[in-house]
């Protein structure tokens, strides 16, 4: 295992040192509960918006902590999701007298431990509404599954909707548009290479010099499929057909082209892959209204890449575009 | 003769040495299917729940196991966290204020679990979870109990289900938790949690009555 | 070789080809000259600021082409330096008439064809001022090499002139701040893997699972030495040590902290050495006045990090801190 | 008998196919001690160079060599490209005009292209550069004339004296091009452009004289 640690299991926390060392003007570390707090938070009568989920997905969801998006973010262990006491303490933190919003990507381990906590603070009267994405078409026949799991629709919908937030809408509208962002966005990823997991120390899974897995989630699960290693433009059409088509995209509409890096996937490759998406869209006579390149929602060291499509409408422009200064996503700031 | 709170104390010891030693073999369980991370998820959760231990060790068992119940869910996080968290809560109240666990507390306490595992992860037999060795192992604590069987054998039996109920999973195709992700692929693995279950179970059968 | 991509040769052609697709706003390509420029360029009376280096750095130069920073960016193939074509063809198109600043890093490559491209810009009457960064601290008895190499600082420059330039600063002014910024900053990289240029199809180096490279360049050239993996706090020592005493940094003083990812690296890690970093900052009562941290300046897909400091004066703070929208530093915009 | 501009042509075509063979060897040779681009990046160079060829076939042997060298500073990149560029640009100069080459002019061309190399890298002998090979042919070549000998063997000289300069840059240690960050570390390997300027005046040396 090579990585830039120290113990394997301090990596969180220290993680966390360094985010409060470089980001003091926006966030404050409570490391007690192990939360990332907005360092104005609570704002009195703004509805608290907080996420939270495994680490090994850096930026998301500390990186999202700011101004115009996540008012705290709740890390948990290495792929593991946080704890109840976390998203309590944070859900407390961040409770400005208008209710917290809760968002949570379709994982078992999420969703429980959302759920339980959503349960203690409404026990504490703080009143609290829980919407899950769930965008990764990798999933198929998810009657059969534990549901369509949430991966790189929750970074557009975190900001989208904590651009509303912050613009002070009540908490069932927040809530109403984080559902609608879910609702209207698709997403899926591709791995060259395994990821380790520091605590277990060696990959995850193997994958020979010529196989690549298709739909792939964000926790080195395996894919849905192991294939022979492909050309750019091909792996772009494994993963952008099958999101427009369960998004059922026709001529004319206008989507957010999200191209994320899933750890190790350098920039240049990011672009190639961007490129093609972008030959796709024009063949369909999508526009790309908006778009985001990047790794935001990782898998560690993984090597890889996903793609996610968000059908736009005029009101998620507006809050996409509006101002934002977090550690990971600022503009307008 | 009943399980004590020391058999219980003594239960959980062992449960925090099995999960610590199996760590690394319940985290390779949880890589083909999973994430690989149930290892490493319990035994954070039993090492915590050890230096927790002493201080309730003296208080009925209910209060005992519901301490391990607020622990697990406060340190393990993942779907292990609340549901084997929500297990041994449940556990906990159907054994409150008791300091002596008779034939029938065992099958009140096992049911419990179930309920509260069933109803937080709305998982039925058959899935390819941890239900799958919890469930027999009701039932064969049920059995055991309407022969007329002593604790002993009522805990061998419990946990020899729980084992078959494990083994059992490897045909499973998954239905529920991460392991559902792969589809037909999650065939032919042993699922982790009906792994730990079975552990869990085993240390209890292991520890009954055997002084420390 | 494990890559997104379609044909090596193609690689950076199609890379343009994805940023035009999704920076449309910000940016042009000229196809026939490989050039990236600013969408609004030229703009009268501005001095143009424009940079180039072999592909493989990304989002170096061109994800700084954009308002507040790059007029234009020229890449080359893959770690080998652009050709003067380019650089004279980036100069003329963002000669607004107040000249043209070229930085330039300091690389055999790269400094023989910005200067034959200079001499070719000067004889067509467009006034060129060059300023080659050469921050490297690896690169030791300057007298004996080419001399430090460009790494980290660049990106820093390139901002704080950027700035400059953009609010109207005359040429002289232009070059003598980016000689400035170059003159107080330092950096030191390593690599925890080597990379593969795509047209050569294997690692340019081996590494043994438990060996690291110090003083490591953006190239895939080999490090001044091979050591044993350490940790993250002993990497950052080795790096920030260096770094620390060559510019002199006092008790008291201002840096901007830029811990700088190779390409392959996960945020996680990168926050974990920035923690590591402001310990050791701390420790000499450094202050952290400004930062920056993520993958700026990558050597394709290098598992590893770079740090540099830059010690800062108001001036540098003030257009730091100015608006920059480009595709990969963004804010006040 | 002079060298003419079919023996240039047929030159230039051969240092494009030699190149071209030997691609991933310049490449393997600038791994240790560059950035594995040098085979790459001449490939490229005279690739484009032979499509412009063609054009200038006819031309005088000076503007042969121009257009070599303006090719090559427009294609290559790197320290080679406006290296070899300069290189074949004043060559092509001290030979402009001239559709013939005798024995002094090969000396003058010769002396043209290092000067023009010199004054671009600033490297002298003996710091690990393509300098190392050229430098030496030059001397070969003026010592050639001197003794009188013909065209074919003064080039057979020149590029055995450009060979055993490559191999001599392998003891050196480096201090220009890339290869100089690497201190100590680059004694014992062989300098990748001596290596490339060997091959070009080899091609000279093989394809002087012989019909196409
Ligand atoms: N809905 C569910 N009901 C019951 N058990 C479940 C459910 N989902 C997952 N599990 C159990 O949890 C185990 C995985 O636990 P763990 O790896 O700790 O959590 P995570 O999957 O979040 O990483 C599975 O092996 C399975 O036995
Ligand atoms: N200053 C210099 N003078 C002469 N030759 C040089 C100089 N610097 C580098 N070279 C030559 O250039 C060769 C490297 O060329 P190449 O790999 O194409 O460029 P780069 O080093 O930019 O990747 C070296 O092997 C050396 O022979
Ligand atoms: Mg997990
Ligand atoms: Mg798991
Ligand atoms: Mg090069
Ligand atoms: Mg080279």
């Amino acid at each position: 295992m090579k990585k830039l640690i120290n113990r394997p299991e301090d990596v969180v926390q220290e993680a966390l040192a360094g985010m409060e060392a470089l980001h003091p003007e926006l966030l404050r570390i409570d490391y007690e509960n192990q939360i990332i707090v907005r360092a104005d938070a609570p704002i009195k009568g703004k509805v608290g918006v907080i996420s939270g989920g495994g680490s090994g997905h850096e930026p998301m969801h500390g990186g999202f902590v700011g101004h115009g998006m996540l008012d705290a973010a709740c890390p948990g262990a290495v792929f593991t999701s946080p704890v109840p006491d976390q998203m309590l303490a944070a859900t407390r933190a961040v409770n400005g007298g208008a209710g917290v919003l809760h968002i949570v990507k379709n994982y078992t381990g999420d969703v429980l431990n959302f759920e339980m906590a959503a349960e203690l603070a409404e026990a504490e009267g703080i009143e609290v509404a829980s919407v899950v994405t769930n965008d990764d078409v990798a999933v198929q026949d998810s009657l059969y599954t534990a549901g369509r799991r949430g991966v790189g629709v929750t970074v557009l919908l975190e900001k989208i909707v904590g651009g509303l937030a912050e613009a002070g809408a009540p908490l069932a509208q927040v809530a109403e548009m984080a559902r609608r962002v879910n609702g209207q966005g698709r997403s899926m990823g591709m791995a060259l290479t395994s990821c380790t997991v520091p605590a277990a120390g060696k990959p995850t899974f193997e994958l020979g010099e010529d196989e690549m897995e298709i739909g792939i989630g964000i926790h080195g699960e395996p894919g849905r499929r192991r294939v022979k290693l492909a050309s750019a433009a091909e792996i772009s059409e494994m993963l952008a057909n099958p999101v427009i088509e369960d998004l059922g995209l026709k001529a004319g509409e206008r989507v957010l082209a999200f191209v994320n890096g899933m750890g190790a996937t350098p920039l240049i490759e990011l672009y190639v892959v961007a490129s093609e998406l972008a030959k796709i869209l024009r063949g369909r006579d999508v526009t790309i209204a908006r778009s985001l390149i990047g790794s935001y929602i990782t898998s560690l060291e993984m090597a890889g890449c996903s793609i996610t499509l968000l059908r736009l409408d005029d009101e998620m422009i507006r809050y996409w575009d509006a101002p934002v200064h977090t550690a990971a996503l600022r503009w307008g700031i | 003769m009943p399980i004590t709170t020391e058999d219980t104390v003594r239960w959980i010891r062992q449960v925090a040495r099995v999960l610590n030693e199996q760590r690394n073999f319940l985290t390779q369980l949880d890589s083909p299917i999973g994430d690989a991370d149930h290892g490493i998820n319990l035994d954070r959760g039993f090492q915590a729940v050890m230096e927790k231990l002493p201080s309730v060790a003296e208080m009925d068992i209910g209060s005992i196991l519901k301490t391990v119940g607020t622990t697990l869910v406060s340190t393990v996080g993942g779907a292990s966290g609340p549901l084997y968290g929500t297990a041994f809560l449940r556990a906990g109240m159907a054994s409150s204020g008791k300091y002596e666990l008779y034939e029938a507390d065992v099958v009140h306490l096992l049911e419990a679990a179930l309920e509260g595992v069933k109803a937080r992860g709305k998982a039925r037999p058959g899935e390819k979870t941890m239900v799958d060795a919890l469930a027999p192992a009701l039932l064969a604590a049920k059995e055991a109990v309407a022969q007329n069987l002593d604790i002993a054998h009522i805990l061998l039996y419990t946990s020899e289900a729980a084992e078959e109920g494990m083994k059992a999973t490897i045909p499973l195709l998954a239905t529920k938790g991460r392991a559902s992700y792969l589809g037909e692929r999650s065939i032919g693995h042993q699922d982790p949690g009906a792994t730990s279950s079975w552990l869990i179970l085993k240390a209890l059968a292991d520890t009954y009555g055997h002084g420390v």
